[in-house]
């Protein structure tokens, strides 16, 4: 990391040195960052492009199997595209949710990193100005029979449960399981639901010209640089010395930012012109995405951007992933009234720019101007690549036949089955989650899917995440397909009809031909689903390069899924209620 | 009657606290910032749960110095109805209104989970309601919820039948079996189980609605 | 300007979970030579405060906020740093 | 017999929100001259090793198990116990 720190290369030193490639940028990259400005990028523009066009913020190698995706419906108000997706309940109300990976900080350092994931998720929801009701988890780790993968499996859930306890969401359901698959490189998907009154829905855009932009929550630190690029990498041994993108999460900090965020768009609404939250890549993705979905450009005054250490380089404030901050656009001459909503929470909110007519992203330190690139380039018009696949050699074997089990003593493999750890009770788990805080938790951790009550309605919610990678690996399509029906089986048996879905589709480097077939097959094996049960898929997350030492995971799509019960005496548990009563198998 | 729900930095089952007064009790309350400096007009203060900033020092040994504490000691010694709940329990002890302090579970872990209670003494104005020799159930939803006190403390808790609610099976290491006790006065109840999460059919449990109950019928005495 | 160097830690008499756990896990890495582990807080603070009262400040801070008296103790090293 | 005393924390640019919210507090409560405050972690460990290995035991034991070497350091100091 030292490297990243030291003076600045000139823009002729990049050309000949390519820094870039280090940071995950291709020559070819570059040369297309050449051409749109036509000269060449300083030290800080290159290292916009490299994280803004990395797979985490571009979604380059993933967009043309996500463009495959069933998202429409009449239920939905918000497809894919904002911080979360939104989906209609009726009453004038929405239900807002997304999962989220984050698997690379969690193999690294997994206390923090799962903590940081479910921040990260938290502030999705209430970006789209939606109260924030409750998180999942699904987690996949190697088996557990060794020193390793139980510290990562403790620091992991301690990580989630510290989070969400401190910030007062409860965390009420999810998945844990056991592969050698995951054993050098663990799976943390998070999932948030938030409840949402449509008069308040928010975007993440920077319209108007003069508008101001106003930068809220944590000061920034040097945490975290690179992390988005870091993300889009495969581990090997030997880079252990690179892993240093530590984030630290501040649960206290965040819950100040998130009653100030829901404060100022439940009543500042003539002053609220758009809000999101600083994420992967964080000021740089935000503030520029912010500015290339509105159409507009923005003037960004480094020198305002509250900092936690000394000589930070523009370079450094703007691809710092330092957790709990968020970019709000104000309309001009009502700064006042934000400033005082964060001052009373006792956080930092301090004007760092305003909206310009030019389509450009221009940013300035001591004022000097230190990039101006087309505020389109860093965000709409990243590179998007399609990948050739292959089918994989694993599947090209014929079927073989039925495997037949050898039971000579029911009982025992019986027992055996209940030890395994993917199949044990995960209690151990869920109760370091507080699951009830809000008072909302109808049906707790260790039901089929959990039930949320909306207060003040006869309305609940159903939420669950599953996936299952075995099914996937052999069998992409259907695989596939399972795990959408799984969620959807889940939460018919709590009582609700399925809604909509996210998804998290961790898999390994989409640059090898057959990672990119299973990508691309399980994904049209979800859209099969997605369009037989009606649940459009209306945000989600991928988490590609998820490999150790050349060996990839098992293609894991994790599927988080939310259905409506219309009054609450219609929810359903999994127990057996009473001596006698019939039991019914109901299917094929 | 009015309650009044103290909301500190980091306060999270504050809005809980004032659900359980109002929709199921039917009494009045209001959330009550940090930042004031009076209770003039409140029958009753309830300090709810949560990570008072952030807890990262000790639980409860920031907000102790918010501007709000010298306006809850005053309530508290003029005879006032004072219940602190998990991190209202902390800070209550931190305060110095209740003996002892909380420590970290055995077990090292956050532990949320329902837990079976014995309430020992039925006289205060927090368990009037509960019959003699009741045991209830409540949720605990805590990290650092073990009771320490010394012997001379423990010994004149149990003298005054200060110690008011224990766990049938301790889960977090508390000294003996406590899990919750009023001061010497018996106007202030410091618990770690939740009563506020367990007042409705619909989550599953009523067994805290009594002691709210209990509290409303002594004010109204 | 003044580092305080302020260590905390349970009463001998209090039971210390952390410690506990942190032995056992060291006994089962196989340093068996470990016969006694206490986990405590560690502070630093650095203070613009004059030589006659720095020592007061530092005792009234761990007094009123640092250090919970009901079970902890402490004790404190102070250093002048040069300025520069 | 040895005490080894072992301080761990953060590194420099990793964020330290329980310091930023001592801090606070101090202000607060208008110990103004506090300018900064760090919080970490204090161990005192008891080992019958020998003086030969005591040292490495030390080291091996903070880097494998009591500091997480991705965000703290740490320094120690080791005494030797009479034995009554
Ligand atoms: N990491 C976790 N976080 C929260 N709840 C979990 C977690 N893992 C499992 N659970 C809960 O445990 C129960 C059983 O989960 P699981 O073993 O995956 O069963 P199933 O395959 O029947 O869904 C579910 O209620 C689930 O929500």
């Amino acid at each position: 990391m030292t490297e990243l720190t030291k003076s600045e290369l000139t823009p002729e030193e990049i050309r000949d040195q390519k820094p870039y490639l280090a940071w995950s940028m291709t020559e070819e990259e570059y040369q297309r960052a050449c051409q749109i400005l036509k000269r060449l990028p300083n030290y800080t523009e290159t290292g916009l492009f490299a994280v803004m066009w990395s797979e985490h913020c571009s979604y380059k190698n993933s967009k043309p199997v996500l463009k495959q995706f069933h998202t429409t419906g009449k239920q939905v108000l918000q497809g894919p595209g904002e911080g979360a997706g939104i989906v209609n309940i009726g009453d004038g109300q929405a239900v807002v949710f997304k999962a989220e990976s984050h698997n690379h900080p969690s193999a690294v350092e997994p206390y923090e990193g799962a903590a940081t994931g479910v921040g990260g998720i938290i502030r999705d929801i209430f970006s789209m100005g939606a109260q924030p009701i409750a998180v999942l988890d699904s987690l996949r780790f190697g088996e557990l029979d060794n020193a390793k993968t139980k510290y990562l499996v403790s620091q992991v859930v301690k990580g989630i449960a510290d989070y969400g306890n401190c910030i007062g969401l409860p965390t009420v359901g999810g998945e844990t399981s056991f592969d050698t698959t995951y054993e050098g490189n663990p799976l943390v998907n998070a999932m948030c639901v938030g409840i949402l009154d449509q008069k308040d829905m928010q975007v993440g855009q920077a319209k108007g010209f003069d508008n101001s932009i106003i930068y809220v929550g944590a000061k920034t630190g040097r945490d975290g640089i690179h992390g988005a690029t870091f993300a889009s990498e495969e581990f090997s041994d030997d880079n252990e010395s690179d892993r240093s993108a530590v984030q630290v999460g501040d649960p206290f900090m965040e819950k100040l930012l998130m009653d100030a965020c829901i404060e100022v768009v439940r009543e500042h609404k003539t002053a609220l012109v758009g809000i999101q939250d600083m994420g992967a890549a964080g000021l740089v993705s935000s503030s520029a995405e912010m500015a290339s979905k509105a159409g507009t450009g923005m003037v960004l005054d480094l020198d305002k951007v509250p900092v936690r250490e000394s000589q930070m380089t523009p370079y450094e404030m703007m691809l710092s992933e330092s957790q709990e901050r968020m970019l709000l656009c104000v309309n001009k001459g009502y700064e006042q009234e934000i400033f005082d909503v964060f001052a009373r929470y006792n956080l930092d909110a301090v004007k760092i720019g305003h909206v310009t007519e030019s389509k450009q992203y221009r940013l300035y330190h001591h004022g000097q101007l230190v990039t101006d690139v087309p505020a389109d380039a860093l965000a709409s018009d990243a590179p998007v690549y399609h990948r050739p696949k292959q089918l994989p050699e694993r599947l090209k074997q014929p079927k073989a036949t039925q495997f037949q089990p050898d039971v000579t003593d029911l009982p025992a493999v019986f027992y055996q089955l209940l030890a395994q750890p993917t199949i044990a009770s995960k209690k151990s788990i869920y109760e370091t989650y507080d699951t009830q805080v809000r008072t909302n938790t109808v049906v707790k951790p260790g039901s089929d899917a959990a039930v949320l009550r909306i207060r003040g309605t006869k309305k609940a919610l159903a939420m669950t995440m599953d996936g299952n990678a075995r099914y996937i690996y052999l069998d992409p399509r259907q695989g596939g397909a399972i795990a959408v029906s799984e969620a959807a089986r889940n939460l018919v048996a709590a009582g609700a009809k399925p809604l909509a879905m996210t998804d998290c589709l961790n898999y390994g480097n989409p640059e090898k031909p057959e990672h990119f077939y299973d990508l691309e097959t399980s994904g049209l094996g979800l859209t099969d689903a997605c369009k037989a049960l009606d649940t459009p898929v209306i945000s989600g997350n991928v988490s590609l390069y998820n490999e150790t030492n050349g060996q990839a995971i098992y293609p894991t799509p994790v599927v988080g899924m939310v259905g409506l019960i219309k009054d609450t005496k219609d929810i359903q548990t999994l127990a057996f209620k009473n001596a006698d009563d019939l039991i019914y198998l109901v299917g094929t | 009657m009015r309650f009044a729900v103290i909301v500190f930095p980091g306060s999270n089952c504050d809005e809980d606290m004032y659900y359980a007064v109002t929709d199921q009790l039917g009494e009045t309350a209001e959330l009550v910032s940090y930042t004031a400096t009076t209770l003039a007009g409140f029958d009753g203060v309830l300090i709810p749960g949560g990570f008072s900033y952030g807890d990262y020092l000790r639980c409860g040994a920031i907000a102790r110095f918010s501007p709000i504490m010298p306006a809850i000691i005053e309530f508290a010694n003029n005879g006032g109805l004072v219940l602190g709940v998990c991190n209202g329990f902390q800070i209550l002890t931190e305060a110095g209104l209740l003996p002892g302090a909380l420590r970290e579970n055995k077990t090292l872990n956050f532990i949320c989970k329902d837990a079976p209670l014995k309430i020992e003494n039925t006289q205060t104005a927090f368990t009037s309601a509960y019959g003699q020799n009741t045991e209830i159930r409540l949720p605990i939803a805590h990290g650092e919820g073990n009771y320490y006190c010394d012997e001379a403390t423990l010994a004149q808790l149990k003298a005054n039948h200060q110690i008011v609610f224990t766990y049938q099976d301790n889960p977090n290491g508390s000294v003996a079996d406590i899990a919750g006790i009023t001061n010497e006065a018996g106007n202030v109840l410091g618990m770690m189980p939740h009563p506020e999460r367990a007042v409705e059919w619909l989550l599953g449990n009523t067994d805290g609605l009594p002691l709210f109950e209990s509290m409303a019928a002594k004010v109204r005495q | 300007m003044y580092i305080a160097k302020i260590y905390v830690t349970y009463k001998p008499s209090i039971l210390d979970p952390k410690g506990e756990s942190i032995k056992s896990a060291l006994h089962r890495l196989n340093y068996e030579t470990v016969t006694d582990v206490t986990m405590g807080k560690y502070f630093e603070l650095k203070l613009e405060a004059d030589a006659a009262t720095v020592e007061s400040t530092v005792q009234a801070i761990c007094d009123q906020l640092l250090v919970n008296v009901n079970m902890e103790t402490y004790r404190y090293e102070i250093e002048a740093l040069e300025v520069q």
